[in-house]
């Protein structure tokens, strides 16, 4: 048993005692800090294409009858006199979603936090598979560039919306775009193997490679937020493939699986697509409550707020995913009787949200808070997320959600939960572990700027959108003008635009802080929060193998304010306090 | 169609290349060609002393079909720019025993001077203008939009890669070509079913598309014999034969009649009626 | 190896699945590809379902007689991925060569009648009036090709693995001690076997 | 700023309106709560020297109290809604011999194919109509929804209907019109580069207006 654990392992601690060459160290590195660094660049890349895309389309929906500054530049495929064209927005809209999703927010959840945490948190000294490891962030590369290359070849990008519905997605000769699909759905088949390699590693690790004494209950939320995610994404991302896989035999070799012309069908493409779809929505998620849980402990230092329930939360969610994609069916022509189960389903899922709420606030109530950037955008986490989950609840009542189905009332929701949610606590992520991945502070003062315009530029985007959705403003439409019934929200656009644009300028503060800090940053100690957790027991950034010697965990991940422990107001899962404070006894 | 697929690949892949470097698909558009307005420049290349000109009509025996009207009450703006009958269809225009918008080829021929100038399409009040044009090979087609609201131009060819692009308020130009020869590509505006037209791509400057009158000119052609073809969307296409001496004016005429009306008239794939002994055959010229 | 070893041999860990690392990984892997040919299986039924005109009876198209004799072939290569992994805990040299290379060959096999079947019935078939049965014929040619087409590439991916395998079993590299990459080849082995039982079944009998 | 729903001309408009409200109150109070829950602890628990945290890990008692009574409240939400929902879309909410019409999407165009002077659909006096609905108010009607090529969603905001149209299936769906007037059909579901300008006409008569319409349309024809 000892000879295959080491395999992988050894190797690594063989290599410490010779000069790595550059592209050893940095490029096809199978150190899981160097992998998520590398997935954090990427992403951050990711993160800022896909915030230009929204800016784009904005202007085009604030001030439809108006030439796009600078459009000049781009050909004339995209706009012409001037004047951008449908298509091109359409491209827009498809990428950016595409874009946010598969190549900014579910890898910079999953690859950079799973694979800098997971080890680190359950102190093991790599991932279990280092080598899949390299290998799952070197498929994202070529599908990046796919992606990127998409938008320069004839016909364009993808333009059929980031649910690719068939039969618009599987026929260029009504949606105009051959190769931009192609190209998509290429990179999403790339970007599911990346997936699934990744999640094969991250489970085996949290299965197989916890230090002694760590036991399932005394993992840091963090870790059972990833390991639960990686579930989802094992299970979930293989449908996708399989389905992506008929949509390009639709599109290129003439197959009909979603073409009625030949007796295939268009809904199938949406069960199958929505069957991955909703547990993404929680792969999308679950990390970031993971992060908020663990910030908001720290922040307050307090232990979480019934730690089991916020796990046994997080697995009823995972299983409840799988049963809920028919509610973003609800006016798609399938069987309305089955309505009634997804919107029982739905609401269900609901329950397990509002209880990690309300153990957030729990851990909030009788703490002594350390408002520092991080603990802020935690904060903003779980009062954006609220916004989100309460909005859902319109859209899980079948009879509300006829009127709001694919109205800007849903991208209002969708990006609450996901940018208000997913994102803050992404940025939280990165101000509270960014000193241990870089050896650096990040700088505060600019922190707080950054969580406070962004907080205000987010509201004033997203909040309106809710009334606009409410007006009836459908979604994806260039143009709203033609329409009696949007009239009276035009004014709304516009300020949505300017505030969007603010949100997107903010987003350069935190970049220039972000490369600013890495350089320049002060130097950090090994744990600047007086955090428990064992990462933060190992010096910033940590060694190649992460322990001097293999820590031992005693006691449960959030041991705040212990009151056996005197001096301080925290204990290490690897310090006993009988040993930290003699006198105290054990607990 | 979709058989084709690794030939359609292979084009694309080429064509996206070209995009990716080129950064825009103008074709060949020569930038600085727009001067002539397409019309006569060919003619300064050329020696007058070595060419002729093809001028013909094109007949019609029969009944005239009448003028359907559209129905463009959804689109009041475009409804407003005709008159007290309305808008009337202006794909078949049979009058006084002539058919207009036949597009007139000749075959078997290629090459000659370099097309320079572009072609013009335009939609106006919910109508191409022209309803059926003729390019060379590679030539600028320089689509505009006189409406105040959403057209597409949707191409669909079989021989060439099609395009679908959309035009979404009054002076938006978007430029177009063919690389490959084909007759005809049918073009439609998917926001008004009733828009369509018909571009004829030919590998050769000498063709012509007659006029309200049934008459047609092709000028400058080279002295010779040649078989030229006629195409028209509902009456489908015939062939005939001329003789070109330098410097004269050559006779061709086509007679149609009200009885081909249905004829199968498949795109991209030149249809060949002839007149023969046992009354009208009809070749499919990709057979031949 | 054997230093790698020592430099973590005090390694000691929480208690886990008790299974090695490797084992663990091909378990949750193969997971993945259950939900993978569960989409594929899935949309076939939801596609036959709704248009089950569009189906041949068993027989009409398909080969029977020549697919079932190829799935005995792979039947019989999972009992010699056993009796290979069994001659490696045993150390017996001679059977694990014998016994890896006859896998991979009968896998082999397995693959070369596959392209058979394909060349016949996309060359000399007739299937509703028209020549060849091939993906683009409806419906049933497109289910048909893309799931034993998926399942084809995987028996071709395990190939190359035993291939590889083979050859280190002629370098004598597996025994008592080192069974564990075997072992965890045949879960992979047995898994798409085990997923050409299924898809004979669904695609080829009913 | 105009956001509010528009004016309701159906009478499922008016259950759909009621519902929303009452989520829109149920989550306003949530809203409130935990906002004001969230700012009251920043501030009253926030940093102070020598203070220290309350040691606890979790309360059996609170935490069974807000996972019931979410659950209650989404439970009796989802029953109601369930109701309101097999009324408007229940297999047997559709109303026996209404007025229906065919409603036939294509890119970028809504084909309307009206039943003609016997008032039934699919026979010989039937008639089409480009981008323009008319229907009478104060009876129910059916849409008999289809598509030609992509899916398109079949929205008429003041009606409170939306039901995508999918290529190859026939969708039926009905509403009744409380009120007459002129308003518009929008496509919801993203379609092409058309998509946005995929509207039509949607004019509402009283019945009497309706038949002289429709017989003038036929007449026309």
């Amino acid at each position: 048993m000892a000879t295959i654990v080491a395999e992988g392992t050894g190797q690594a601690i063989l290599e410490e005692h010779h000069p790595q060459t550059f592209l050893r160290k940095y490029m096809f590195s199978t150190d899981h800090k160097i992998i998520a660094i590398q997935f954090l660049i990427y992403t951050l890349f990711f993160l800022m294409i896909g915030g230009f895309l929204a800016i784009m389309m904005r202007y085009q929906i604030a001030w439809p009858d108006q030439t796009l500054p600078g459009g000049g530049i781009l050909p004339e495929s995209m706009v012409a006199s001037g004047y951008m064209l449908p298509e091109f927005y359409n491209s827009l809209v498809t990428m950016h979603g595409s874009i946010m999703v598969f190549l900014a927010i579910m890898p910079m959840l999953v690859g950079v936090y799973a694979n800098y945490l997971i080890p680190l948190q359950i102190g093991a000294d790599d991932m279990a598979f280092p080598r899949l490891n390299m290998m799952s962030f070197w498929l994202m590369v070529p599908a990046g560039l796919l992606t990127l290359a998409s938008f320069f070849v004839v016909g364009g990008a993808a333009s059929s919306g980031w649910t690719l519905y068939a039969p618009l997605s599987a026929r260029p000769d009504l949606s105009g775009v051959e190769l931009g699909q192609i190209y998509w759905l290429l990179a999403l088949v790339l970007i599911g193997l990346s997936s699934i390699l990744g999640s094969v590693n991250y489970i085996t690790t949290v299965i197989n490679m916890r230090a002694p004494g760590m036991t399932w209950f005394r993992m840091p939320l963090t870790v059972w937020a990833l390991f639960i995610t990686a579930i989802l994404g094992l299970l979930a991302m293989p449908v996708l493939s399989a389905a992506g896989i008929m949509l390009l035999f639709d599109q290129t070799i003439g197959t009909t699986f979603f073409l009625p012309e030949g007796g295939g069908q268009p809904l199938l493409w949406q069960h199958l697509f929505w069957f991955f779809g909703h547990p993404e929505v929680y792969i999308l998620i679950l990390p970031a409550m993971g992060f908020t849980s663990e910030i908001i402990a720290a922040g307050s230092r307090k232990p979480v707020f019934g730690y089991h329930a916020m796990v046994w939360a997080i697995i009823s969610i995972a299983f409840l995913g799988f049963v809920v994609w028919g509610h973003h069916m609800f006016q798609s022509g399938m069987n309305p009787m089955l309505g009634l189960s997804f919107t029982i389903s739905t609401l269900l899922i609901a329950v397990p949200s509002a209880i990690k709420t309300f153990n957030w606030m729990g851990t909030m109530w009788r703490g002594n808070l350390h408002f520092h950037t991080a603990m802020l955008f935690a904060v903003g986490f779980v009062a954006m997320f609220a916004i989100g989950g309460l909005s859902g609840i319109f859209m899980a009542s079948t009879p509300v959600d006829i009127y709001i189905h694919d109205t800007y009332f849903i991208v209002a929701h969708i990006h609450y939960v996901l940018f208000g949610g997913s994102l803050f606590a992404l940025f939280g992520a990165i101000y509270y572990w960014f000193p241990k991945m870089f050896g650096r502070m990040m700088n505060e003062k600019l922190g707080k700027v950054h969580f406070w315009l962004t907080l205000i530029f987010f509201n004033l985007v997203f909040f309106p959108m809710h009334g606009v959705g409410m007006a009836g403003m459908m979604r994806r439409i260039y143009d709203s003008s033609g329409y009696a019934h949007l009239q009276g929200i035009q004014d709304t656009n516009a300020l949505i635009t300017f505030a969007a644009l603010g949100l997107y300028a903010s987003g350069f503060l935190f970049a220039f802080n972000f490369f600013w800090s890495m350089k320049k940053g002060k130097k950090a100690e090994a744990n600047p929060w007086n955090a428990t957790t064992l990462e933060w027991q190992t010096p910033s950034p940590p060694m190649h193998g992460n322990w001097a010697e293999t820590p031992v965990v005693y006691h449960g991940p959030h041991e705040f304010s212990h009151p056996d422990v005197e001096d301080k107001d925290w204990l290490a899962q690897n310090e006993r306090p009988d040993v930290v404070s003699p006198a105290g006894g054990g607990h | 169609m979709r058989s084709e697929f690794l030939k359609k690949v292979s084009v694309l892949v080429a064509a996206g290349a070209m995009a990716a470097c080129g950064g825009g698909d103008s074709g060949g558009g020569d930038p600085g060609g727009d001067a002539g307005g397409g019309e006569a420049p060919a003619a300064a290349q050329v020696d007058p002393a070595t060419v002729g000109t093809i001028s013909g009509t094109i007949n019609f025996a029969g009944d005239s079909p009448a003028p359907t009207a559209i129905d463009m009450s959804a689109e009041a703006d475009c409804a407003a720019g005709y008159g007290p009958d309305g808008p009337m269809s202006n794909n078949v225009i049979a009058a006084n025993g002539r058919l207009a918008n036949v597009f007139v080829h000749l075959t078997g021929v290629s090459g000659g001077p370099a097309p320079s100038g572009s072609v013009q399409l335009d939609q106006e009040n919910c109508r191409y203008m022209p309803h059926v044009l003729g390019v060379q090979v590679g030539q600028n087609i320089e689509i505009t939009n006189s409406d105040d609201l959403l057209h597409n131009i949707n191409a669909s060819p079989t021989e060439n890669r099609g395009f679908n692009i959309s035009q979404p308020r009054a002076g938006i130009t978007s430029n177009q070509s063919f690389p490959l020869a084909e007759v005809m590509v049918p073009v439609r505006c998917d926001v008004h079913g009733w828009m369509q037209a018909y571009i004829g791509v030919v590998d050769h400057p000498y063709f012509g598309v007659s006029g309200p009158d049934g008459s047609f000119t092709i000028p400058n052609v080279p002295a010779g014999t040649y078989t030229a073809e006629a195409w028209h969307e509902a009456y489908g296409a015939m062939s005939g034969s001329v003789t070109v001496t330098a410097g004269g004016t050559a006779t061709l005429s086509f007679d149609y009649s009200s009885d081909m009306a249905g004829a199968h008239v498949p795109l991209g794939e030149p249809l060949v009626i002839r007149h023969g002994e046992h009354g009208i055959e009809v070749h499919r010229g990709a057979q031949d | 190896m054997a230093h790698a070893a020592a430099a973590t041999a005090g390694r000691a860990h929480e208690r886990g699945l008790d299974v090695y690392t490797q084992k663990v990984g091909m378990w949750i892997f193969l997971c993945s590809e259950v939900m993978f040919f569960a989409g594929l299986i899935g949309s076939y039924i939801v596609l036959r379902f709704g248009a089950s005109d569009a189906w041949g009876e068993p027989g009409e198209v398909l080969n029977v007689p020549v697919t079932a004799v190829n799935t005995f072939i792979l039947i019989c290569s999972s009992v010699t991925m056993v009796k290979a992994f069994a001659a490696a805990q045993e150390g017996d040299q001679k059977s694990i060569k014998i016994y890896t290379l006859a896998t991979a060959a009968l896998g082999a096999l397995f693959l070369g009648v596959q392209g058979y079947e394909y060349t016949e019935l996309i060359l000399h078939s007739e299937w509703q009036g028209s020549h060849g049965f091939t993906p683009q014929a409806g419906l049933y040619g497109a289910t048909f090709f893309t799931m034993t087409g998926f399942h084809g590439f995987h028996v071709f991916l395990g190939v190359v693995f035993l291939s590889w395998a083979s050859i280190r079993a002629f370098r004598g590299h597996w025994g008592p001690n080192n069974y564990q990459g075997l072992e965890v080849l045949g879960l992979y082995w047995h898994f798409v076997d085990l997923v050409w039982i299924i898809l004979f079944t669904i695609v080829y009998l009913i | 700023m105009d956001w509010s729903l528009p004016l309701n001309l159906s009478t499922q408009g008016v259950v759909i309106d009621r519902l929303f409200w009452i989520i829109a109150v149920l989550t306003g109070v949530a809203f409130i709560l935990v906002e004001a829950g969230i700012i009251w602890f920043s501030i009253k628990y926030r940093r102070r020297d020598g203070q220290k945290a309350h040691y606890t890990h979790g309360s059996k008692k609170a935490e069974i109290i807000w996972t019931a009574v979410p659950a209650v409240i989404l439970a009796v939400l989802g029953i109601y809604s369930g109701g309101v929902w097999a009324d408007i879309r229940g297999a047997s909410a559709l109303p026996q011999d209404a007025l229906t019409f065919n409603v036939v999407a294509k890119q970028f165009e809504w084909n309307i194919t009206y039943p003609g002077s016997d008032g039934r659909i699919d026979t010989a006096d039937d008639f089409v109509v480009r981008n323009q609905f008319h229907f009478p108010a104060n009876e129910p009607v059916i849409v008999r929804l289809e598509s030609e090529d992509v899916i398109h969603s079949f929205f008429v905001p003041e009606l409170r209907v939306k039901q995508d149209a999918v290529p190859g299936m026939t969708i039926p769906i009905w509403f009744e019109a409380t009120g007459t007037g002129e308003y518009q059909i929008a496509c919801a579901e993203l379609c092409g580069l058309g998509h946005y300008s995929m509207d039509a006409q949607v004019v509402i008569h009283d019945r009497a207006d309706f038949d002289a319409w429709s017989a003038g349309q036929a007449a026309g024809n």
